[in-house]
């Protein structure tokens, strides 16, 4: 639950109703519609959702479950820097897991959390894709491969300014 | 392109794809190329593709080569990433793997201008239906 | 433009490096080689080079003489003299290194002919890497609409699936389902409205075929709904793709622009009144929307939770409509059997399993990447030869394929004939591809721990022994790991275990203990090691782990009591040094900084 | 009709095409057990979602066990329904179940109807394994003005997602997460009190185990009991003496009006009165008040809204306050009985036995969670002191009985206190399904018409279908009347009256199905529609008992208007007996 209240601007809700709109309020597109809001805010706060809910007439009870049901939806924003490490299973065997402790270690956040400067986010997700290069992690857009407990530090280096 | 309506304007659509392609297969002949294709699936691009890829668009063009550089799907090659394929006029395509920078420069120095192999060369272990 | 050269080179020596030959001393070929040459002063006149793996692991080490087109096997270091000396200044083929059909007892040696032993055939994959899958032309070039178009104008529905079922093409994202009585199915179900799915929530972790074909080649799933609509009598095409697969929905939207700018999706195709389109329902990350009615309820807007089935999306699917539903490698395999005919397919592949397979390989293995092969390739072929073997030169343990529902198959499986029925009778499956080598190095009970912990989170949730039976496995696994099992609770790790394939509502949880069971059928002594010994034979489980000090090996150096991060290390400079076990916390950061190779863990 | 043929335990049956095994199975007299599947035949109600898996039998043939409640029958189908192999699935099933399940069945309130407890009786779970390493699924608590939740308990059986979704619409349950912590729950795990929630406790009458339970008022009655300074009286409501005695162990259907009068004073109520006297005072208000706007509707005045639409459901008021605030003009502004009664009690009854309205404590006895939620409504206080102070349900009571040592069944019948135990039998018929709006005919055609109405059962204005229509001859002038049960029912209704698309003159609508007899504070049913229908019919009897059966018959109610109120819809009346509604609609927050 997000424990974070959000204002709505009113171009916001604007933006929400333009993509409702998009999809023609039809109830069986919520899960479109709401990887458009999330692209459009970063995350989708409870207020998003209701906004949304009231859209397409889909109770807002309803919108919740499905956004704790997907792993992509989120309610609560991401870091600045977003940083995913890949669990495939050509990760875990290759030692992602060891890899994801060190960045649990190095920021002190366990899987799904924030850092408190709102810079750093921590996720693990199942298969980028790139098992060659396994282990693999995700820092926004960027992928580094092959990355070993060692490399952690330096990675995290890139971002701090 | 045009609409098609029927299927010999596919054909013909095809014909006009495979003639051109031909044309520029041909050795020595004035329409000859070279044909690059750089793998840029998302495994590719993750271990450095489109970085050859832009290499591989301004050196050809600043080296006066003249190349058609194709982005693709990936090969499957996971291993041995970012891999690219070069076809010289008349010749059967070479894949090389993983390619940077130094690589990429190599190939058109050495395989390019000379024909001369350089390391990386993955030979292709599949047959394909044609 | 600058002329292009001639070939600097007379001749070329191709040395196979990869993985496989490498082990076999390939370098050591290659050093020769070059040694040769300078010694007759050749080294000019022939390049030797060093190429990625031929795909020939079980012939290795391969030598291959351009432009001659010979390939030598098996080839030693001490070939090396023979092989400058005879064949490249005397130009005559040394027949002892050439390949011996061991049928025919002819000798094949030229790689045109050495194709046959080339085990991958792609047919799924004709398109990746070739063309440009934003140029529909390219696509065209490379026969995409093709079928398209002879289907339209030249076939009856009837005539299209009767000829799917005679490919004896089956289903490629899990249970191999036969795609023709699929199409049947859903053509006999009358309806106003019906709608052809392709699914590509890929979900499995390690798997990534859908995503090359839909990155690579996605014309080649376009053309394919488009006939599947013409068949069973649907104008609606849905691509249910993963939201996690930017690259792939990008090129997926240019494709289908395209198509519909020259006619090819949209109404009246070819001019044969024939209506189609196609649009994109994303995915948002649920594992168990890969099931076909959770991922019609996720494509109507709800929580992608399973329903029991019957009824079939055949029959009720995506709005209650009949809803035919096939995976994105299903539908890459339509348009080269429609144009190159069902006996053609079917002439590929097993009895009951017809055509090729995509596998992604992943895991200890050297040549990690994507491969099609047809069906009957034994697991040996693709993990030694395709696959390159095991990375590091280590032993082969266990081969996980059908990702989180598959089981674990063992070297006694190696020579297994890969297909539907074998890999189930296996006690694994086919699942939609991924195939997941471990070494000795992985611990058996680890990995059903590690998959147990995929299925327990991507479990919907719906019906109680996938959402608390795959918890309480998970947990039995974990006190197994952390060495408190007991003999007893393997028992109860296979009851539940059977309970929970007996009674799971979908596919996901039916199958979620697969590897728990396969495991235990295959590695029991791994097990037992855990619950009697207290021993983690691969020693990956920290709980059972103890580092010691080999006493005579250590010089007390004392940097290994420097690095501990507890002060778990003992004793007196140029003393042999001691570990507490009670404080140790298996870090391993000692043994990182022994240089005497005087820290080990048992 | 197509028929299967097919043997289940040995025994040969054959069904009509389309019935599952488990219905199959008891036609055969075998009752397979299930936790999560219901069906109220009879009104309209399936929750099937095949999660239990407790249903699972064993299938000739068949790879894996077949959820009996969502398998269809089929030619040649060999069932078994007890096999090695489905007991020990089955017994395996409920011990992952009860391993994520607290264990403190002594201390929980649903501890004895508790489907779950019974099961686990059923298949003699006798030790669950691996309880010392096994993790719980836990949820913060949540309590609201009717409606406790502790999901702890909650074992993903779907019901009261069915009711809360597609039987009332309300869409206040969904359930949320996925695999180990799934749960159902309001949106953004919020408290019920801030969600759409309408207390109408449908929810609470299906839960199979203590995870949705209503909020416990007896203690405070108790306290009040005691207290010297109070006199402590009780209402009960006319569906509570149809359904109380299935709580100690009568048939469903019987009524124990008298022996629960009995019981009341046993447990020190000073006196004891009926809501069925206020039921007949809210006809005289409503009534009144229909023919008031239908008169000037037929004359052409335009601000007279038709139809109108009852207000004795506090379920339904809700319901409307939170989807249809633009309606709120329409329904009728008279109180419900239970705080007609509750106004008049600490207005007139209380001067009449000369005591303040703050010594005066009022209980009502209700089948319904909502009323909790009523009676604690701000506008229903006069200086902070509610008109009604407590409101339990018919379990409440019927838990207190037994505490008190009550035998129930051996109580000798006792008649109400006058004047507000007086009552008709239109007020009686009040618990049923378009028993109000029958009431309301009964009267408003003899005031109308000024003629003795001869029949007074209107059989056209009853039974259990969803959503029913009638029209009723006013000398000469067709009234329309609509009825609904179940707030998926009315959302139907009322969406026609937005649409401005309704037909009707005046619409009856009760949030449960059934009505208040089928109501979330009613004896559980567990699934048995029988025990609705068997309620219904009790109270029609009871109705046809009395030889008064139409409100304004009722002497009492004559003499509270000449004494007290004046006319109907006097100023005195409507100061005390009629209210106004709110725009209860979620609204979000916009920054400009």
């Amino acid at each position: 639950m997000s424990s974070i209240k959000i204002e709505l601007r009113e171009e916001d809700v604007k933006r929400i109703k333009e993509i409702c709109a998009s999809f023609r309020n039809d109830p069986q597109e919520l899960i479109n519609v709401l990887h458009r809001c999330q692209e459009h805010f970063g995350y989708l706060p409870a207020e998003v959702q209701e906004v949304v809910s009231e859209e397409l007439t889909v109770p807002v009870a309803k919108i919740y479950g499905v956004i704790t049901f997907y792993s992509f939806f989120t309610m609560t924003p991401k870091g600045k820097h977003p940083i995913s490490i890949c669990m495939g299973t050509a990760c875990y065997v290759r030692g992602a897991e060891k890899v994801l402790d060190e960045f649990k270690r190095e920021l002190g956040l366990q899987v799904g959390q924030t850092t408190k400067d709102g810079k750093f986010s921590l996720s693990s997700l199942r298969c980028v894709g790139a098992c060659g290069l396994a282990p693999v992690v995700l820092v926004g857009d960027k992928t580094y491969g092959r990355v070993a407990p060692d490399d952690v530090k330096n990675i995290l280096k890139e971002y701090e300014q | 392109m045009k609409q098609i309506r029927t299927l010999a304007d596919l054909i013909k659509i095809k014909d006009e794809y495979l003639s051109k392609s031909k044309e520029s297969e041909k050795k020595d002949a004035p329409g000859g190329k070279v044909r690059i294709r750089v793998h840029m699936g998302t495994s590719g691009i993750a271990s450095g593709a489109r970085a050859i890829h832009d290499f591989l668009t301004i050196e050809l063009e600043k080296r006066n080569i003249d190349a058609i550089v194709i982005k693709t799907g990936d090969m499957g090659y996971c291993f041995a990433e970012p891999t690219i394929e070069v076809t010289l006029p008349g010749e059967e395509p070479v894949i090389f793997g993983n390619v940077d920078k130094l690589r990429a420069d190599e190939i058109i120095e050495k395989f390019i201008k000379n024909g001369e192999y350089v390391e990386g060369i993955l030979p292709v272990n599949y047959q394909i239906i044609n | 433009m600058e002329e292009i050269k001639m070939v600097k080179y007379r001749k070329q020596i191709l040395v196979c490096s990869g993985a496989g030959c490498d082990s076999r001393h390939s370098e050591e070929i290659l050093d020769n080689l070059k040694l040769e040459l300078e010694a007759l002063a050749l080294e000019n006149d022939i390049q030797v080079i060093k190429t990625g793996c031929f795909g020939l692991c079980g012939l290795g080490p391969v030598v291959k003489i351009m432009p001659d087109d010979i390939i030598y096997t098996k080839v030693t270091p001490e070939d090396a003299v023979e092989i400058i000396s005879e064949h490249i200044v005397k130009g005559k083929k040394i027949e002892r290194l050439v390949y011996k059909d061991p049928l025919t007892q002819k000798l094949v040696s030229a790689s045109s002919e050495m194709a046959s032993f080339k085990k991958q055939l792609r047919i799924v994959l004709r398109n990746c890497g070739i063309i440009d899958p934003e140029s529909i032309g390219e696509a065209i070039a490379r026969d995409a609409y093709l079928a398209l178009g002879k289907v339209l104008k030249e076939m009856k529905p009837v005539d299209v699936i009767k000829l799917i079922q005679d490919s004896g093409l089956r289903g490629r994202g899990g249970a191999g389902f036969p795609t023709g009585l699929k199409w049947k199915l859903a053509f006999e179900n009358k309806s106003d409205e019906k709608y052809v799915v392709c699914n590509a929530d890929e979900g499995d972790p390690g798997a990534f075929m859908d995503r090359s074909v839909l990155e690579g080649d996605p014309h080649s799933v376009l053309e394919a709904m488009a006939i599947c609509g013409y068949c069973i009598g649907s104008s609606r095409g849905l691509i249910y793709i993963r939201a996690e697969y930017p690259l792939a929905v990008a090129r997926l939207i240019t494709a289908i622009k395209q198509a519909r700018d020259i006619g090819l999706l949209g109404n009246d195709i070819f001019g044969s009144g024939f209506n189609f389109d196609i649009e994109i329902k994303y995915g948002a990350g649920a594992f168990v929307c890969g099931e076909e009615t959770a991922l019609i309820h996720s494509m109507e807007g709800l929580r992608g939770e399973p329903t029991v089935k019957p009824p079939f999306p055949v029959e009720s699917g995506f709005r209650g409509k009949p809803t035919n539903v096939n995976n994105v490698e299903t539908f890459a395999c339509i348009s080269p059997i429609i144009l190159k005919g069902a006996s053609w397919f079917s002439s590929i592949g097993t009895e009951k399993s017809k055509g090729t397979k995509v596998f992604a390989l992943a895991g200890k293995i050297n040549n990690v990447g994507l491969i099609e092969v047809p069906m009957g390739t034994t697991l040996r072929e693709v993990i030694f030869e395709i696959g390159g073997g095991i990375q590091y030169g280590k032993k082969f343990k266990a081969v996980q394929t059908g990702g989180p529902s598959g089981g674990c198959l063992t070297e006694k499986h190696l020579d297994t004939p890969i297909d539907f029925d074998n890999l189930v009778a296996a006690g694994s499956m086919m699942g939609s591809g991924g195939m997941i080598v471990m070494d000795e190095d992985d611990c058996m009970v680890s990995i059903s721990k590690y998959y147990l912990d995929f299925t327990m989170d991507e479990s919907c949730g719906k019906c109680s022994p996938c959402r608390i039976g795959n918890t309480r496995l998970h947990e039995l696994l974990e006190h197994i790991c952390k060495g408190n099992g007991t003999m007893a609770d393997l028992d109860r790790l296979r009851n539940m275990s059977l309970v929970i394939k007996d009674t799971a509502l979908c596919g996901l949880g039916q199958s979620s203990p697969n590897p728990v069971l396969s495991t235990l059928e295959n590695f029991m002594d791994e097990y037992v090691a855990h619950v009697v010994d207290k021993k983690c034979p691969a020693g990956k489980c920290r709980d059972l782990m103890q580092y010691f000090i080999i006493s005579d090996n250590c010089v007390g150096c004392t940097a290994c009591a420097r690095v501990c991060p507890v002060n778990a290390i003992t004793g007196e400079r140029k003393e042999p040094h001691l570990i507490n076990p009670s404080i140790c916390i298996k870090c391993g950061a000692c043994i990182e900084k022994c240089k005497f190779d005087a820290i080990i863990i048992k | 009709m197509e028929t299967m043929k097919l043997t289940i335990d040995n025994k040969i049956i054959e069904v009509p095409k389309g019935t599952t095994l488990f219905k199959a199975a008891r036609e055969l007299g075998i009752e397979i057990p299930t936790l999560c599947y219901m069906e109220l035949h009879d009104l309209n109600i399936e929750n099937k979602p095949a999660g239990c898996r407790i249903c699972v039998v064993e299938v000739q043939g068949r790879r894996n066990l077949a959820p009996s409640c969502a398998t269809n029958c089929e030619n040649g189908m060999v069932v078994k329904t007890h096999s090695t192999r489905v007991l020990n699935a089955r017994r395996t099933v409920m011990e992952f179940i009860l391993s994520d399940h607290p264990k403190e069945c002594l201390i929980c309130p649903k501890s004895g109807s508790c489907d779950l407890q019974n099961m686990a009786i059923r298949l003699g779970i006798r030790e669950i394994p691996g309880t010392e390493i096994a993790k719980m699924s836990t949820y913060r608590k949540d309590t609201s003005p009717s409606i406790i939740r502790d999901l702890d308990k909650c074992i993903m059986c779907r019901r009261c997602e069915t009711m809360c979704n597609d039987v009332q619409t309300v869409g206040a349950l969904s359930a949320i997460n996925r695999g180990f912590m799934a749960v159902v729950s309001p949106a953004f795990e919020q408290n019920l009190e801030h969600s759409t929630c309408t207390y109408c406790g449908q929810c609470v009458a299906v839960c199979p185990t203590g995870a949705l339970t209503e909020v416990d008022h007896t203690p405070d009655i108790l306290r009040a009991l005691a207290d010297p300074t109070k006199t402590v009286i009780v209402q009960t409501a006319p569906a509570v003496r149809a359904a109380l005695g299935e709580e100690f162990g009568m048939e469903p259907g019987t009524l124990v009006t008298g022996k629960m009068v009995a019981a009341l004073r046993v447990l020190g109520f000073k006196y004891v009165f009926d809501t069925d006297f206020a039921a007949d005072l809210t006809i005289m208000e409503e009534g009144s008040e229909f023919l008031d706007r239908l008169s000037r509707h037929l004359k052409g005045d335009e601000s007279a809204k038709l139809p109108i639409l009852t207000s004795c459901c506090p379920g339904w008021v809700n319901f409307f306050e939170s989807y249809f605030p633009d309606l709120k003009d329409i329904p009728s502004t008279a109180k419900s009985p239970q705080q007609m009664f509750g106004a008049i009690a600490k207005t007139y009854f209380a001067e009449k036995i000369g005591i303040g309205r703050k010594d005066l404590v009022v209980v009502s006895i209700m089948p319904c969670l909502a009323k909790k939620y009523e009676c604690q409504r701000e506008e229903f206080s006069t200086d902070g002191n509610r008109d009604v102070d407590y409101s339990i349900s018919t379990r409440e009571l019927a838990a207190f009985i037994k505490q008190a040592n009550i035998d129930l069944n051996n109580l000798e019948s006792e008649e109400f206190d006058s004047p507000m135990g007086e009552s008709t039998g239109a007020g009686v018929i009040f618990g049923n399904t378009g028993g109000v709006i029958e009431a309301a005919v009964r009267t408003a055609y003899e005031l109308n018409t000024g003629k003795k109405l001869e029949k007074v059962d209107f059989m056209e204005l009853r039974g259990l279908e969803g959503v029913r229509e009638a029209t009723i001859d006013f000398n000469g002038t067709p009234i329309r009347i609509g009825i609904a049960h179940g707030l998926g029912n009315a959302r139907k209704l009322l969406n026609d009256v937005r649409a401005g698309k309704s037909k009707f003159h005046a619409i009856e609508i009760m949030a449960c199905p059934g009505g208040c007899i089928g109501g979330g504070g009613q004896p559980l049913h567990h699934g048995n529609s029988d025990i609705i229908k068997a309620r219904a019919a009790a109270i029609y009897r009871e109705d046809k008992k009395k030889i008064l059966r139409k409100s304004h018959e009722n002497p009492f109610i004559i003499k509270l208007y000449k004494e007290f109120l004046g006319k109907p819809n006097s100023e005195k009346a409507h100061h005390l007996l009629h209210t106004h509604y709110f725009d209860k609609k979620k609204k979000f927050i916009v920054k400009q």
